[in-house]
């Protein structure tokens, strides 16, 4: 079941996404509309490192520091702003990224994009580096989620969560919000840099097209809809959206009806999106759960 | 000259075209406090719906088409928040910003499911611009800059003269407050969806006369009006009008100095400046909306 | 909780499910085509144009007696979407044949896995001269980029014009007919006033116009799409450029008229010709008006009308369903093939050759550049 | 302990605080007291570095503290309430305090990842002491419930904990007293005494004039921005620019 494999791994990529996104959504409060920027970066740098010759380990630990440093770069100015304007600044940021990769065609091809990327050369090639590839992927993604829940219950999470309750509280009792907001963006941009990496390697094509605001939204989708500022949350919003995206061709229609397939599909994807959030708002797991029992 | 002259007035049309759609936002974002995200949508319904009548079996002239298709953009406005936005307003602002992204793809694709994906026109005729001291303009274009001008300054107008504009701008200060000071809240609310429906479609209307429709047309120009949203200072009707002047003008001009593939970026980049040199938007001191 | 469970299985209930694995009594093959997404304009008319050549292939006895059938997954219009496309027709229903999507970079990125999983894969419009080496089991019915750009520099000397701005729409298909463009135009002797990608799917394109005017070139090669190429010719026309307009395949459609109206008066093009005269054309314009009544011919229509034919041709002559078998087939009738489109004859590559034909726009309506 | 040097904030045209000087000694509770909008709570904002300062100096245990960051000030030992309660509603109570625990190691990424052990030994005592806090503030049996989900009283006292979980050597108290009901005002005095008997020295914002007079051992008065008064409670009453201010004012209008 290739297809099976594929649909697993191209969740378990979105899972370490989205639990990226989560940090600085979630547990952080900030509202980054451009977190697929981070993601393109760390794919571009590691499929053009690993095309020049590089290792891919290296070029994927190299993606990591190359998107984290991008988000430091891009923290100094932007979370000068709050709420909705580090979201747009963010957004546009995004955009000119993608620009960028779209125009610079000496580096990355513009828009003919970067085929034949390499996979690690331990999980082979082909269809057989499959269920190799998942095994890398899920090792990757566990290891992922073991440090955001460390990162989460230990006293810096804390601080975070007190940041994204509230700035002024947080400063009245000594804790340098700036300093803890850039490091939760430089964590959530390594993270997303790390599962644009795995993207790369393995759809083995990228263009500028894959990161655009859909993707940012898809990834949103996947927090918020699992639940933003739990552990297992954007696991669980990653796994529905991939599964419910896939479970979409399945449905039984008609070939006659071709035109109205794609409209009619898009049509139960958004009022499925508009159900759940009048029906269930906080997401499948809810950070407050175990509070309410009690 | 002439040619710099050229690109700042194209830079004006397009910026009060974006003015046009940043407004609709603006009221809705100042009053709710959210990116509705829909609004795109909007416009791309008041544009087929002017096809929808314009064409047969109907068949009006396209002016009057105009008339049931504002009507029937409004309607769905309305029906947004009726039926999602209202029933969020109490919760998180993501929850909000959600809804209205599933509001948007049900509308693009009921919008697909009837008219299909394919390119349509209202099938004017291009006419040559009108020339004067060296600059050209075309009709449409003018049509689009006048009507953009004139509801801006009918929407002003209601803001500070009326009662129900007044109240409208206590609601955006503080929705609490306002709902204890006994401001109708349900009027208000229909107020805001209705403006902001009526302002996308008519837009819309405009940008397919001078363009074409398609179900994505909406959405192209969201990411810009948005940012004039917030350049002008959210809520601030005038200053979403400089706001959408002021993208329009940078992109055009900077495609003398650039590469056209860099239109946008020019654009991103100075609205990325602005917003970290000027938070509180380029016009914050201007009094308008708020 | 228990609604959970019920999604849950309900999904599952779903992915069993699958269409085509049971049933061997029809011969399916898969199409990753744009059913949503910005290629959608584009996607509906090659649907119809394929669901057209499979009606006559199954009123004529389909395959061996058995009925031929075409599972459509869309792919979102972009290369992720065609990539689990493309998965999913591949290991979920095993169909040995799958027609590629549109769009070169879409194309491009699930050609390694049609090649790795050895999978036919066929496109009918993609243009890129990189799909050339994308291996031995992928082919197209489409000629590629290379040929079209030493068309349009071929065209735009032959007219005298030998200085010209070019633009072309800033997408794989754009830059890379751009690029063989310049090097055959500039090889021998023109000369670029100016040159400057425009951005896909915008509605203001009034500033890019004006760089052409400050030019004053006497032609311009605006290689683009209809949507982009109809509003520019629009807004050029509004703007007083009177240039001529060299343009290439892809916005050769009566849509641009209908879309630039006079604007688009005068346009010449190029295009991979193939002959209105000969009885296919005619079978197949008499066919497709019989199906879908007062519809217009879809852009690439033909090309996906010869893709179904041509693989029905091969299904039948293959001695098995297996990829290899019908690979071999495939090369076999396709040597000599004259489909709508023209020789359909596939080289090592997998490549068709083409003669390059020359379009303009007269009196509203499309027709061949003497 | 604070001193407060010709320190000026302008807003548009309007001067919010204009050009106080206060020395805040090394006295158990202080009052500001003040009509309303004369500036009291803009003042505190400048002192906790919240607001910029126009012009002026504030030291504070004779360091200079003017243009630090909030955080920077609150690190030194001056740590504030807010007019309103302002708890971290989507937080336990417990969560509450120990978020304000001072110089937390696993507040530092690396600590995190590369000395468990210490951050380990570290939570203990803050626990430790939080539970004492706890205690203190008489809110023990409320530990594990959200902070949102307490009365208004509770929340009040659940802030007061907390600003003493940064082991402050001086509070800025914002209207402790607003809104919460006799009983509770009594239970906060003792609070409040205790504290001071700990060595913690009080700057507080007041409306409730007898409990000033009660408690406070100093008080300053504003009006308009300016500092009309400083001394004893009791003699505050007395004086004329302070009754002036308060009741007064159309006299001086005319």
């Amino acid at each position: 079941m290739d297809y099976l494999l594929h649909i697993l791994i191209v969740a378990l990529i979105y899972a370490v996404f989205a639990m990226s996104l989560n940090l600085e959504l979630g547990y952080a409060g900030l509202y980054n509309f451009g977190h697929v920027a981070f993601f393109g970066i760390g794919a571009y740098t590691s499929a053009l490192l690993s095309l020049a010759g590089l290792p891919v380990p290296l070029g994927m630990a190299c993606a990591m520091v190359a998107a984290g440093m991008a988000g430091a770069l891009l923290c100094v100015p932007a979370l000068r702003l709050t709420g909705d304007f580090f979201g747009i600044a963010t957004l546009v940021f995004a955009e000119m990224v993608r620009l960028f990769f779209l125009n610079e065609r000496w580096l990355t091809k513009g828009p003919m994009g970067l085929p034949g990327i390499p996979r690690p050369s331990w999980v082979g090639t082909g269809i057989a580096a499959m269920p190799m590839f998942l095994v890398l992927c899920l090792l990757l993604t566990v290891s992922v989620f073991l440090l955001v829940r460390w990162v989460a219950v230990s006293p810096f999470g804390r601080a975070l969560k007190v940041v994204r309750e509230d700035e002024y509280v947080a400063q009245a009792l000594g804790k340098n919000v700036f300093s803890l907001k850039t490091r939760a963006v430089v964590a959530g941009s390594v993270l997303a840099g790390l599962a644009g990496s795995l993207w790369a390697h393995y759809i083995t094509y990228i263009s500028p097209g894959d990161f655009t605001l859909n993707e940012t939204i898809l990834v949103l989708l996947c927090v918020v809809l699992g639940g933003k500022g739990t552990n297992w949350g954007p696991v669980l919003g990653a796994f529905a959206v991939v599964f419910f995206q896939e479970a979409l061709r399945f449905l039984p229609i008609p070939a006659d009806l071709g035109r109205l397939i794609a409209p009619l599909q898009g049509m139960v994807y958004g009022l499925a999106l508009i159900l759940i959030m009048l029906q269930r708002p906080e997401g499948v797991i809810s950070e407050y759960r175990r509070s309410r029992v009690c | 000259m002439a040619y710099y002259a050229q690109l700042v007035l194209n830079g004006v049309i397009a910026g009060s075209i974006y003015a046009l759609f940043a407004v609709g936002l603006t009221l809705v974002y100042g009053v709710f406090r959210f990116i509705n995200f829909a609004h795109g949508e909007l416009i791309a319904w008041g544009a087929y719906l002017v096809l929808l009548f314009a064409l047969p079996p109907i068949s009006l002239p396209l002016y009057l088409a105009l008339i049931p298709a504002i009507a029937g953009t409004v309607l769905i406005g309305v029906a947004q928040d009726r039926f999602v936005y209202r029933h969020l307003l109490q919760g998180h602002r993501i929850t909000l910003l959600i809804a209205s992204i599933g509001v948007s793809y049900f509308l693009r694709n009921t919008l697909r499911l009837i008219w299909g994906s394919d390119l349509m026109t209202y099938g004017i005729r291009p006419v040559r611009g009108i020339q004067f001291a060296g600059l050209s303009i075309t009709p449409t274009q003018l049509l689009m800059a006048g009507t953009a001008v004139l509801f801006l300054v009918i929407l002003f107008v209601l803001l500070t003269r009326t009662l129900l504009g007044k109240s409208l701008r206590a609601v955006a200060d503080n929705m609490e407050l306002a709902a204890v000071m006994g401001v109708p809240m349900q009027r208000v609310r229909v107020t805001v969806w209705v403006l902001a429906a009526l302002f996308a479609g008519v837009g819309g209307f405009l940008l397919a006369l001078d363009t074409n429709l398609e179900p994505a047309m909406g959405m192209t120009n969201m990411i810009k009006s948005f940012a004039a949203v917030l350049l002008g200072g959210a809520g601030n009707v005038w200053g979403a009008l400089l706001g959408g002047l002021f993208i329009g003008m940078a992109e055009n001009i900077g495609v003398a100095f650039f590469s056209p593939g860099y239109k946008d970026f020019i654009s991103f980049a100075l609205i990325f400046l602005l917003l970290i040199l000027r938070p509180q938007g380029i016009f914050g001191v201007l009094t308008g909306m708020r | 909780m228990k609604k959970m469970i019920f999604l849950l299985l309900g999904l599952g209930v779903l992915f069993c499910w699958s269409p085509g694995m049971a049933e061997s009594d029809e011969i399916t093959v898969g199409a990753v085509t744009p059913l949503t997404g910005k290629l959608a304009v584009y996607g509906e008319g090659f649907q119809q144009a394929m669901l057209l050549a499979l009606d006559q292939v199954n009123a004529r006895g389909g395959i061996h007696g058995k009925p031929m059938k075409i599972a459509f997954e869309d792919n979102n219009s972009t290369s992720k979407g065609s990539v689990s496309a493309i998965q999913k027709l591949i290991t979920i229903h095993k169909f040995p044949v799958i027609f590629g999507p549109a769009a070169s970079s879409n194309f491009l990125a699930v050609c390694p896995i049609a090649q790795q999983n050895r999978v036919i894969l066929i496109g009918a419009e993609s243009a890129a001269s990189a799909i050339t080496r994308c291996g031995s089991y992928v082919f197209r019915v489409f000629p590629s980029d290379r040929l079209q750009g030493k068309g349009v520099a071929e065209l735009a000397l032959d007219l005298g014009y030998k200085e010209v701005v070019l633009t072309y729409v800033n997408n794989d298909w754009g830059v890379g007919l751009a690029d063989v463009f310049k090097e055959v135009f500039l090889k021998n002797g023109g000369r670029l006033l100016d040159e400057f990608a425009h951005d896909e799917g915008k509605t203001d394109y009034r500033s890019e116009v004006l760089r052409i005017k400050k030019n004053d070139p006497e032609a311009v090669v605006n290689l683009t799409y209809i949507k982009e190429g109809a509003t520019v010719l629009k807004q050029a026309y509004e703007n007083g450029v009177d240039v001529q307009w060299l343009m290439g395949s892809a916005s050769k459609s009566p849509k641009l008229v209908a879309l630039a109206g006079g604007a688009a008066e005068g346009v010449i093009g190029t295009y991979p010709t193939f002959s209105q005269q000969t009885p296919q054309y005619r079978a197949f314009k008499a066919a497709w008006d019989r199906k879908y009544p007062g519809k217009k011919l879809p852009i690439f229509g033909e090309y996906n009308y010869d893709m179904v034919k041509l693989t029905a041709r091969a299904l039948k002559a293959a001695e098995s369903m297996s990829p290899e078998d019908i690979r071999t087939a495939l090369m076999e009738v396709s040597k000599g093939y004259r489909g709508v489109t023209g020789d359909k004859t596939f080289d090592a590559n997998g490549d068709v050759g083409a003669a390059y034909g020359r379009w303009t726009v007269k009196q509203g309506g499309i027709t061949d550049y003497p | 302990m604070l001193r407060v040097e010709q320190v000026t904030k302008r807003f548009g045209g309007l001067t919010a605080v204009d050009h106080i000087t206060l020395n805040v000694g090394d006295t158990g509770i202080t009052g500001l007291i003040g009509p309303n909008g004369s500036g009291k709570t803009t003042l505190f904002h400048m002192i906790t570095g919240f607001y910029t300062l126009d012009r002026g100096r504030i030291y504070f245990q004779d360091r200079c503290i003017s243009g630090r960051p909030p955080h920077t000030i609150s690190r030194q030992g001056m740590v504030r309430t807010f007019q309103h309660t302002r708890v971290l509603p989507f937080m336990t109570a417990m969560d509450n305090l120990l978020s304000a625990a001072p110089d937390q190691a696993g507040e530092r990424l690396c600590s995190v990842f590369f000395r468990p052990g210490r951050i380990r030994r570290e939570e203990e005592a803050h626990r430790e002491r939080a539970k004492e806090i706890l205690e203190f503030v008489h809110l023990t049996p409320l530990s594990h419930q959200l902070a949102g989900r307490l009365s208004f009283g509770q929340q009040k006292l659940l802030e007061i904990g907390r600003v003493l979980m940064a082991r402050p050597r001086m509070i800025l108290l914002d209207e402790p007293t607003a809104g919460i009901n006799p009983t509770l005002i009594r239970h906060l005095v003792n609070i409040l005494r205790g504290l001071t008997a700990r060595g913690i020295r009080i700057f507080l914002i007041e409306h409730n004039m007898p409990l000033v007079a009660e408690i406070c051992e100093k008080v300053f008065v504003m009006d308009s921005g300016r500092l009309i008064f400083s001394g004893l409670p009791a003699e505050a009453r007395q004086d004329a620019r302070v009754i002036e201010a308060y009741l007064g004012r159309e006299d001086r209008a005319a």
